[in-house]
């Protein structure tokens, strides 16, 4: 039964992955990118990372793809024209950029370039993933975890100054 | 067929159909109950009977209701985005019913259909996706009107899912995990306070540093829920009706049963982390007891809701932001810590 | 056990710097006033702690060693900050500390009226700062950094009045001709760490003896750098010319710096290093010669001079010759105790010359002044003191230290350096109180009612002369809206500048008595078995007879009172003998007056060369070579880049390609291996 | 039980996506979302190898690169918000100002 559900996952999520990259509406990108990061969260589940599943939603759904929305909703943006030589050429560099990557990745993962031999010694799991990745995070990654909070910090700062955009120069520039 | 109903997995699945049809079921008619009960008491608050024409009581105006959204017309605006606009009210309901699965009814096997050791965290996923069904809708509508009412309120859910985050973590705090079953274990027996039994039960509400986060998360349902005094996103006197300005019929239905799954759901969540979940007298004698007790509380909770709408007037858009951001999250934070201290000293002393 | 905190001695003043620089705007000028004082009093209590606390073990213990932190460390070589006291360093940084205490409250008195009150307090601490690091320095590299720290204070405490061209040029020179001799110092410490390994005094000092032959060439080469360190910063000959320049500093600075503690790190590092220099007979010989020749050179100058801080800039010059000459013929120890009581007594001189100067207006020229003493009772006496004191009468302070130099000199047989210092402390007699009587006695040179000319044809001693010159009389007069206006009578100074006066008066009667030795008690004085834990039992000399001592005594207590009434005589009682003496000696005069025209020669064989070689260098290596290697540079990157740019197209995307490319690449390359 | 290599695979392919969406694309909030694309594709590498050794490492690393995430949009959202006032476009091949 979950290798069935894997694939089915895995097929919505390529499948709304690609739709991101080829639908010309930003708002319905958005919102397959969305559908894709749900099937992603219920991969995670599947591979027994519950809790990194449900943040998968929270943080990518439920936060970042609204930031996302707002934006394009603020910006009235319609949908996108993509016409012309240049254009063309340009898509096709891309998707053979791709083709490549995948054949080169293939050939690697032909070469035995694959995941390792499993671990033998099982991480301390006791009281839920959520509560073993709370050990971990607050013990040996408690350093990375502090600067990550400055990060947030660092990042809100720079949004809010960016948003308020300068206040306007004699000139009448700017706003 | 015989071999597929022997498969232990196929059983649980199919246990869980079962279930989910139940509840589903159930959930429609309690919704719009709940409408009836919403018009009656608002009745007798400002002194009129309220609905007393369909059915002795009025008790088959739900049923008149439905028949009347059915066979209203659709109508798409102009100019309004087609396909959002069709899956904005499926999203508004969809998050609602996917919560309910890990809500502990009553005493586990029966009355649970699932439990995920995430349970909250699922939860809160799932109304951090609340937002789409309304900014969505407002957007697609290509109404201003709307679309500014689908601003104002995915703006105050995201505002309010902080702190509201934050009010639960003094729970987890104390019961150690994230699975609502567990959280509903850990309130079970009597309220004990250095080691002397209180003629109180031991739920979260009665900790003294529970209080304040079932306020915070009490208040904050209201403005995750767009009911009063928050529902400024269907604030009539701006903005006609908000996001669903231009829905119409079933669609306008969804929604509708949207924000009443959403108020029960959000109350089940309250009960499950507050008040004590199923628990209550005689349910280890007789399991179903469960459930009565914890439709009792949610009952009791829906009506301070529905009391709560139509007694308080509605805050300004600048009120509630700031009450928001500059109450509500200092104060959950501050709670957070100062459970947290309690707690490691109390599990050290 | 109890430590004492010997870090937190340099710390104190060094917070003051910090809280100063940080909140000094809102201070105002009591409250910086307090707090610059009060950090270099507590400093000075924390002092005396430690030294009680050192004082208090047996001699073998003496030493107390406080790493702080661990400075750097490249390979085996560490450096640490760590402090050192023992009682050589105890001497220092009491005197430091204390006479430091003192002129800083002086000095609330002197600049009171200084529109940089704030920043001078601000130097003046960071000098204690940098002076206590360096005596308690327990290495060689943290001492340079107090060397250096000092060097800078000084510069720019001399060039304080940096509207005054003089003072500002005074400084400079101070610094370059400082730099001559950090650089033979940093030399010489770089010898040491290439042959010790270490920079660490006690690992040096324990080292050496097997690792160095006696007397051999390295150890010699060493110890001439760190001497001609000493040079510099000590001012001798040949570097002693910035000293008297520096004079254009506040005069509580020249009593700091330049008489009490800056200019006796020289000898500090030598008596520091004296197992270094005792290995080396060489390098003690050209010390004692080289303090000797300063002694006597600087005195015959300071016979002359007529401003009255530069009289008493030679006379510190050569009152450093008597203490390197001690530290030359061996007698580590007194030159040491002649730093103290110099500290003394030549502190008091400077401020007594800035009471004087303070109460005259900023009038530094002797000729112009004459019959204080009346005017300024506390001024007088305790300058008196002091002259008496520099002069070598007994029992006050001078006299003891002196004595002991010029009898180690004589029982060492240097008779040749001691008859130099004999000569020396002659003409010191005579020239401290030529200005003695110049100063206090006689009659008053000047208009008593008030209206002292304020024709400064020398750039005095004051703050904002420009302003004066600016402006007119009148307009500064109103700039000075106090009762110590110019050009108001001549009056004692404030109670801030008196009571310093007084306690170093004191100490300069009393400074000495701690060095009294071989005739008037049984063995070795306090002074001497104090240092014993540092300098050993001293050089190996045959003790001079009781009989010799008394009469080198007599002798040097006989000269000095010859030299006093040739000075009575010559410039109070027959005015016409000083005047014909100039007549009948006028080359000697020109030459002394003109100090050798020491400075002239260096313009000639240094500076002017230096100065045409830079232009020629500027010229042509700095713009020709120079500029054209980096403008060559700059062609050639700039014709680089015009190819570079071209995939520079601003275009996001095509950045974008460039790095999937790049992915590529990397996919070949582990694909190839 | 799900193969290790499968996964591996999967991120493979939904990280090709993402470069080719962030090649072809000349919308910058496309261009963006296809980069979360390639991000969510490392993640799943990471919860993948978790998985395989047995370890939580991978997990925490998803955590942090979800927290850059969030910081990177919010900043870069930002930032394409103020291009747009000042252009009046978010399309990448319209803004060239860095042209050398």
């Amino acid at each position: 039964m979950v290798p069935y559900l894997f694939l089915g996952f895995a097929a919505m999520l390529l499948a709304t992955a690609l739709m991101v990259i080829l639908h010309k509406h930003p708002v319905t990108s958005a919102l397959f990118l969305v559908l894709s990061f749900s099937s992603l969260a219920g991969i995670y589940l599947l591979l027994q990372a519950e809790f990194v599943g449900m943040v998968q939603i929270i943080v990518y759904a439920g936060a970042i793809m609204v930031l996302f929305l707002f934006v394009i909703m603020y910006l009235n943006l319609p949908h996108d024209v993509e016409k012309g030589a240049q254009i063309a050429v340009r898509r096709g560099i891309g998707w053979m950029v791709g083709a490549l990557m995948l054949l080169f990745a293939g050939l690697l993962a032909k070469k035995g370039w694959v995941a390792g031999p499993a671990a033998t010694a099982p991480a301390d799991l006791s009281g839920g993933n959520a509560a073993a990745i709370g050990r971990v995070l607050y013990s040996r990654f408690l350093f990375p975890f502090e600067i990550t909070s400055i990060l947030l910090l660092v990042a809100m700062v720079g949004a809010i100054v960016m948003a308020k955009g300068r206040p306007a120069s004699p000139e009448g520039e700017g706003e | 067929m015989a071999a597929l109903m022997q498969n232990e997995a196929f059983q649980v699945a199919l246990w869980a159909m079962v279930k989910v049809g139940i509840i589903l079921g159930v959930m429609l008619g309690v919704v719009s109950y709940l409408i009836y009960a919403e018009r009656k008491i608002c009745g007798h608050i400002q002194a009129r009977t309220g609905p007393n024409r369909v059915g002795p009581l009025g008790l088959l105006q739900p049923i008149a209701d439905v028949g009347k959204l059915l066979f209203k017309e659709e109508f798409i605006p102009a100019g309004a985005n087609k396909v959002v606009f069709h899956i904005a009210p499926i999203l508004a309901v969809f998050p609602a019913i996917v919560t309910f699965s890990v809500i502990p009814m009553g005493p586990p096997p029966m009355f649970v259909v699932t439990d995920i050791n995430v349970g909250l965290l699922l939860f809160l996923a799932m109304s951090s996706l609340g937002v789409y069904a309304i900014t969505l809708g407002g957007w697609s509508s290509n109404n201003k009107y709307a679309l500014l009412g689908g601003l104002r309120s995915s703006a105050q859910m995201i505002s309010y899912e902080l702190a509201m985050g934050l009010s639960t973590i003094p729970v987890l705090l104390r019961t150690g995990t994230l699975s609502l079953s567990g959280i509903v274990d850990a309130q079970a027996g009597q309220l004990k306070a250095f080691d002397t039994v209180l003629p109180l039960p031991n739920w979260g509400i009665f900790h003294w540093y529970l209080f304040l986060p079932f306020f915070i998360f009490l208040i904050c349902s209201f403005a995750e829920t767009n009911r009063a005094p928050f529902d400024l996103p269907e604030a009539e006197g701006e903005l006609v009706a908000g996001f669903h300005t231009e829905y119409s019929s079933m669609k306008w239905a969804l929604f509708f049963l949207g924000e009443y799954m959403n108020m029960i759901v959000i109350c089940s969540i309250m009960v499950t982390l507050f008040l004590g979940g199923w628990h209550g007298p005689g349910v280890d004698k007789f399991a179903p007891l469960g459930l009565v007790w914890f439709l009792t509380k949610l009952f009791a909770l829906l009506f301070f809701f529905i009391w709560v709408r139509w007694t308080y007037p509605r805050l300004r858009y600048d009120q509630l932001m700031g009450f928001g951001w500059k109450v509500l999250l200092p104060a959950s934070v501050v709670n957070v810590m100062i459970a947290a201290v309690w707690l490691y000293w109390r599990a050290n002393a | 056990m109890n430590l004492p905190m010997l870090w937190i001695i340099p710390a104190l003043p060094l917070a003051a710097v910090a809280l100063n620089m940080l909140f000094g705007d809102r201070l105002g000028k009591k409250g910086t006033a307090f707090l610059a004082c009060g950090a270099v009093g507590l400093a000075f209590a924390f002092a005396v702690r430690a030294v009680l606390t050192l004082a208090g073990r047996s001699e073998e213990e003496r030493q107390i060693v406080e790493t702080a932190w661990t400075w750097f460390r490249v390979g085996d070589f560490s450096v640490d900050v760590s402090f050192l006291l023992d009682p050589l360093s105890a001497i220092m940084v009491l005197v430091v500390t204390g006479v430091g205490f003192l002129i800083h409250v002086y000095s609330t008195g002197y600049m009171a009226e200084d529109p940089s009150f704030r920043r001078f307090f601000l130097y003046l601490n960071l000098f204690m700062f940098a002076m206590l690091t360096l005596v308690l320095a327990d290495n060689y590299l943290l001492m340079f950094v107090g060397w250096e720290g000092v060097g800078l204070c000084s510069y720019l405490l001399i060039g304080f009045w940096y509207e005054k061209q003089s003072a500002t040029d005074a400084g400079k020179k101070a610094f370059i001709v400082n730099r001559i001799g950090d650089f033979g110092f940093l030399l010489g410490v770089m010898f040491l760490i290439a042959w010790t390994g270490s920079v660490n005094f006690e690992r040096v000092f324990a080292s050496a003896p097997h690792l160095f032959t006696a007397g051999g060439s390295i150890i010699t080469i060493a110890t001439l750098l760190m001497f001609l360190g000493a040079t510099g910063k000590s001012a001798q000959i040949p570097l002693y010319v910035w000293l008297p320049d520096a004079m254009e500093g506040p005069t509580p600075v020249s009593a700091l710096i330049h008489a009490a503690t800056m200019v006796t790190a020289g000898v500090y590092m030598v008596v520091r290093s004296h197992v270094l220099f005792e290995m080396a007979p060489v390098t003690l010989e050209v010390i004692a010669i080289v303090g000797a020749a300063t002694a006597l050179m600087a005195a015959t100058i300071g016979l002359v001079q007529n401003d009255i801080k530069r009289v008493l800039a030679y006379s510190t010059v050569s009152q450093l010759g008597y203490m390197f000459f001690a530290c030359g013929v061996g007698a580590f120890g007194a030159g040491i105790f002649h730093v103290m009581t110099h500290a003394f007594f030549k502190a008091l001189l400077f401020l007594g010359a800035g009471s004087v100067i303070y109460g005259m207006h900023h009038e530094q020229d002797m000729r112009k002044m004459g019959g204080l003493a009346t005017k300024m009772p506390v001024t007088h006496a305790t300058m008196l003191i002091a002259t008496i004191a520099i002069a070598g009468i007994p029992p006050f302070a001078g006299f003891w230290s002196k004595d002991e130099i010029l009898a180690k000199a004589f029982a060492t047989g240097h008779y040749g350096i001691f008859a130099a210092g004999l000569l020396g402390a002659v003409m010191t007699a005579f020239y401290m109180f030529r200005l003695y009587v110049l100063t206090f006695q006689g009659k008053a040179r000047f208009d008593e009612s008030g209206g002292h000319a304020h024709a400064h044809a020398h750039a005095a001693d004051a703050h904002g002369a420009h302003a004066h010159d600016a402006h007119g009389h009148a307009a500064a007069h109103d700039d000075h809206g106090h009762d110590h206006g110019h050009g108001g009578p001549v009056k004692e100074s404030p109670w801030n500048m008196t009571v310093p006066l007084s306690v170093l008066a004191v100490l300069s009667v009393i400074g000495g008595w701690v060095g009294i030795g071989k005739p008037f008690i049984e063995g070795e004085s306090w002074m001497g078995r104090w240092l014993e834990p540092v300098l050993g039992s001293g050089p190996h000399v045959h003790h001079l007879a009781v009989s010799t001592e008394f009469g080198l005594m007599g002798l040097s207590v006989a000269i000095a009172a010859f030299g006093i009434f040739m000075a009575f005589r010559a410039y109070l009682q027959q005015p016409s003998i000083a005047t014909a003496m100039h007549e009948r000696f006028g080359g000697v005069h020109r030459a002394l007056y003109n100090k050798y025209w020491v400075d002239e020669f260096y313009d000639a064989i240094a500076v002017n060369p230096i100065y045409q070689a830079s232009m020629r260098l500027w010229r042509f290596w700095d713009e020709k070579v120079v500029d054209g290697t980096v403008n060559g540079v700059g062609y050639f990157l700039e014709g680089v880049s015009a190819l570079l740019r071209l995939f520079q197209t601003g275009y996001v995307g095509t950045y974008a390609l460039f790095i999937a490319l790049g992915v590529l690449a990397l996919f070949l390359h582990f694909l190839r291996s | 039980m799900i193969p290790t290599e499968w996964v591996l695979a999967l991120s493979a392919v939904l990280f090709t996506i993402g470069v080719v969406g962030v090649l072809v694309r000349r919308n910058a909030l496309v261009i963006f979302m296809s980069i979360e694309l390639m991000l969510n594709a490392a993640n799943l590498a990471f919860v993948a190898f978790a998985r395989q050794q047995q370890s939580l490492d991978g997990q925490i690393f998803v955590f942090f690169v979800m927290t850059v995430a969030a910081a990177e949009v919010a900043v870069g959202l930002a930032i394409i918000v103020n291009l747009f006032r000042l252009r009046e476009t978010v399309f990448v091949d319209e803004i060239n100002l860095l042209k050398g």
